[in-house]
């Protein structure tokens, strides 16, 4: 493969050598998978969602399998920002990877000061969850709500000078609508999808499966409703998307980047394929090259 | 061993009682890398149906052949797919098994497919010509694994099934509890109540343990922290949600927070 | 199996021996299936949706395969009511079977005439789709918006004697506000799920891969979501449900039964499996037996 | 016949060429009872993944063993997994085969994987004495399908592939364009750009005929209005959408609107 195609792109002046990224909380902070992926061939490396102080998160069981997909109820688990800052990115900047830390909050509030925090780390962007369906408090409103959206979005565009993420919910009625108060808000690039609210029944207890009764639904299931997602918003809002739900091979990541993804996320995919990320990447690779095209940005949006 | 993501040979099936099967795979690195106590993560099937891997622990090891067995029961969709596999897609080995230069004499205490695991531990213990206590339980003597296998290496062997089928009749702890005591070393794998038991019987005679557990898991790599379990951590003096796959699947005994 | 056990249920008045119906539009009109079915065992048939005009639907390709899961685009093609009053429901009379009839319009006019024309028709109730995501004009809209809904159940409500269902969408930010706004409008019962909207895209043409470019996600990748539905919307509304989405056995049928559905239907499930609804039937009422259980309504919302 | 769901036995597997095989099943009512056109729809996996029944067109039928064979292409996911059964999960006999009292000297034409339910239809011939003109083609030899069994029916057949690697070289639609008069009845079946060509060269010569369709299918039985295609209703004058799965596969060719 020495034929010169050009897998690098450009998300909100983050520069990635390709447009594979990891979805948050499905890769831990990276070095949980260093075993099967080198860490510095990623576009980016998204890591687990951080909140202001630490969290022990929600009580087993965390984890269900469905048909062709997971649901998953974490419940951000997580060592609070000071440690994600002062103790783990530091070790993550010899790695030669763009990071962007996730972050959840209660309160807008709340995400200013996380956004606050990472102005001085080696973060090379923001990714705000206003969407995780396993915490009680915020969570889930913010991303149900367009005002409440963009209030997020202003309050940590206002706090920070890196470039800010804002992580959309499908469960929501239009996610048009709350992606364009979110850009109106100050927003540098969008990810979608975040899970979906699902639950699964234990029939032999006769009680929900999960520790916390309802949980957020990933993978291949859910594919087709990320990819809607990302057409939809790539049509009507001018900015660059991650796009994410159920990716596990290189066709589905090139069905993202046609319907307007910019870069692509890998999650549960991870779990069944733990080089996932780094076959995707040789796969897109192998792509260009078969199909005679230069610059993988040439396909972004190339299905509308 | 560093892990390793791998499609290997199964070079031997067998089905060991009606809904047990066992799995031999040419693996040489694992054969000569992998610790009592860890574990694969395999693939059931080819396609996303179903979805996630498997934690399988590893069962035994023929050096010699330069393979590792896998014993497991058929208990839902995935493991009913095993059989009619001839390749096996693998992670590991994964996890933290036993701590074998702990002090203490081994005492193996094992229930249902608990067994499984147990086995490799007695290969190694064989190995450092030990020859231990071992307590294998079940629910009846259909359910009552390796047992013949573990005598073979050496060791005395007691069973216990709840029916009476076979041994004692009546929970495995009973037959293990006039052995508990502060010079021994537990090495537990089991059902929760049964470990739960134990738990409590060793703590009463001050006898130090490991018990190896199991939780549902995604990532098998501690990336996703899915597979929790409670823990006490002596040195923060609270609880916590520690990784079965990786700070585990063998905890210290006191370690674990009982529900 | 001549121990008694009662698997029958009662919803809105209609009463059916079990609980087990088919889903709107993937059983037509019923004797598509009759080779493979015994029409007379089904807890009740639900027919295909039909507007007030015969409608010719959407250009193929109208299916596509997706994880687990199935994205429809048919676009409602159907005979328009009249032929369906005239022609077809007598023809079913005497099939000895309740028999819904699914009614999707433009306009909450439109839904009042359907529901008018009914009245003196042999259907046993009404099920309004506000929901269906492949028709352009009306049809997400009302689902999506709880006033509109409530409008569209309303007008159906203020034409008919029939009981009343109103078929929600999960294409929303809260189903259980569309709920209550339909409750509170009249509505008898609840169906739920429809489909989620979603997309595939063909990496070769590099376009949409439905005619139609949107299609309606269904089949068992969304059960999560619709049981994680009837269980939020059991909790709070007072009406009785049917449970949709990804069944295809029995034992996906006590999950929802359990999550707080009074019946349930097969849609997807039946194109896997053509005696899907018959195979559940018989093995709900053999887990009655195994389980000690005398009627098969105790178990109605036993997850809560 | 009615149709059935039932799984029957799979006797026989061939690999034919490259990506093409052929199942045999032991299906006494299936080779009874079944017509030339006529399709089954098949579960590719006991998994549900993939999901949807894949249709498949009986190809041959060997009334004295009780067997049917289904010839078909490793399209995808799908076809690829049947080399992997030893029984079939199958609903059928479906859809409207070939009507075979139409009036006109049969010509047979085919292209591709679309030779597959034309053999079942020679088959037919041969038993009513019938010896036919049958054109056969493919992108190249390798993709030229049933052309050695054809003859051994002993009919007549001409081939053509696109890279002249077997018989003519260019489109099948030339090798039989010479035949197309008023007094033949066509039977085909191919890619839609060949039955496209040659629907509009039978209708310039006259000729009548008779086309087999494929769309992608939900139910099989016409229940989910999946499968349609669309079509041009002389009676009612007007366009319509058809389902494949019922009113078709087989459509007579003048009724057919092509994109
Ligand atoms: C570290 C570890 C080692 C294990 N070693 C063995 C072994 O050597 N032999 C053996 O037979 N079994 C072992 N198990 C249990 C084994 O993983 C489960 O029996 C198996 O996952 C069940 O899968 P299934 O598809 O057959 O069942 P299903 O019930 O259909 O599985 C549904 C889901 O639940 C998970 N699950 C179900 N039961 C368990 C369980 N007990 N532990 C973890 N996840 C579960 C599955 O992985 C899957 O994601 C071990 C588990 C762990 C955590
Ligand atoms: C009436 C009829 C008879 C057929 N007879 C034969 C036959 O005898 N031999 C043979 O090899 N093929 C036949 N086909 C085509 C065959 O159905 C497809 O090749 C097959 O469905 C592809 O499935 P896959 O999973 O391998 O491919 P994939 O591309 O992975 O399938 C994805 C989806 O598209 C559908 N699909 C893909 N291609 C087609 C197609 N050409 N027609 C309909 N659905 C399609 C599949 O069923 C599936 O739902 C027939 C099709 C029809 C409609
Ligand atoms: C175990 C798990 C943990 C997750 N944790 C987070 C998180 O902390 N923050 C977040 O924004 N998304 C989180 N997600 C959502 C994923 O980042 C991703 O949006 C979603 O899983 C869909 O992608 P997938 O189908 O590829 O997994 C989590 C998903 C999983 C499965
Ligand atoms: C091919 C197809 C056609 C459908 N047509 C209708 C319809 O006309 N009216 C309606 O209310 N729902 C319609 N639906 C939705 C189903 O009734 C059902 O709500 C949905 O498919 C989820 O159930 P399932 O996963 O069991 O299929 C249709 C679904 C499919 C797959
Ligand atoms: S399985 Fe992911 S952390 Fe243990
Ligand atoms: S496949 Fe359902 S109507 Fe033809």
């Amino acid at each position: 493969m020495n034929k010169n195609v050009n897998l690098a792109v450009d998300i909100a002046g983050i520069k990635m050598q390709n447009p594979v990224a990891t979805a948050s909380g499905t890769f831990g902070f990276g070095n949980e998978y260093a075993d099967y992926v080198d860490l510095s061939r990623l576009g980016a490396l998204v890591v687990k969602g951080t909140t202001l102080h630490p969290r022990q998160g929600n009580p087993p069981p965390r984890i269900e399998e469905t048909p062709c997909g997971i649901l998953n109820a974490i419940g951000l688990q997580n060592p609070g920002i000071e440690t994600v800052v002062n103790e783990i990115l530091p070790h993550l900047q010899n790695k030669n990877v763009p990071v962007i830390v996730n972050i959840s909050g209660d309160t807008p509030a709340d995400y200013a000061k996380l956004a606050q925090k990472l102005n001085n780390s080696c973060a090379a962007g923001i990714e705000v969850n206003i969407s995780c369906p396993n915490v009680k408090k915020g969570g889930l409103q913010f991303g149900s709500d367009p005002e409440s959206a963009a209030e997020v979005a202003g309050a940590v565009k206002a706090s920070t000078n890196l470039p800010v993420i804002i992580k959309l919910s499908p469960n929501v009625s239009s996610i048009v609508k709350v992606a364009e108060k979110v850009a109106r808000a100050g927003a540098d690039a969008l990810s979608m999808i975040n899970t979906l609210l699902g639950m699964k029944i234990d029939i032999n207890t006769m009680r929900p499966s999960l520790g916390n009764n309802f949980g957020g639904l990933s993978g291949p299931a859910v594919k087709p409703v990320a990819v809607r997602s990302v057409w939809q918003v790539y049509r009507e809002i001018d900015l660059p998307i991650i796009g994410i739900g159920g990716i596990t091979t290189a066709e589905d990541a090139l069905e993202f980047i046609m319907a307007g993804a910019s870069v692509v996320a890998v999650g549960t995919g991870n779990f069944i394929n733990p080089t996932a990320t780094m076959d995707i990447i040789e796969n897109l690779e192998k792509y260009l090259i078969d199909n005679d095209i230069a610059d993988i940005k040439d396909l972004i949006g190339r299905a509308h | 061993m560093k892990p390793v993501k791998k499609t290997f040979d199964i070079i031997e099936k067998k089905q060991i009682k009606p809904c047990y099967g066992l799995l031999k795979l040419y693996a040489p690195e694992l054969a000569a890398g992998a610790k009592p106590g860890q574990f694969l993560h395999v693939k059931c099937s080819g396609t996303m149906d179903p979805l996630l891997r498997r934690p399988i622990s590893i069962h035994a090891v023929q050096r010699s052949g330069k393979t590792i067995s896998m014993l497991y029961r058929k208990a839902g969709r995935g493991t009913s797919m095993l059989d009619s596999l001839d390749k096996l897609d693998v992670m590991g080995p994964l996890g933290h098994g036993f701590n074998m230069s702990c002090s203490g004499t081994p005492l193996v205490v094992g229930g249902g497919i608990g067994a499984a695991p147990l086995y490799f531990l007695l290969q190694e213990l064989s190995g450092m010509q030990m020859q231990v206590d071992v307590f294998i339980g079940a629910s009846s003597s259909e359910h009552l694994l390796a047992v013949e296998d573990i005598k073979a290496l050496g060791h005395c062997v007691r069973t216990a099934t709840d029916d009476g089928s076979a041994g004692y009749r009546g929970p495995v702890t009973d037959t293990c509890l006039p052995y508990l005591n502060k010079d021994v070393q537990v090495f537990a794998c089991g059902p929760v109540p049964m470990l739960k038991k134990l738990a409590g019987d060793m703590e009463e005679n001050k006898a130090a343990g490991q018990f190896s557990l199991e939780e549902k898991m995604g990532c098998g790599v501690g990336a996703c922290l899915s597979c929790v379990c409670k823990t006490y951590q002596e040195k923060e003096k609270e609880y916590t949600y520690s990784r079965v796959c990786v700070d585990g699947p063998v905890f210290s005994a006191g370690e674990v927070v009982w529900k």
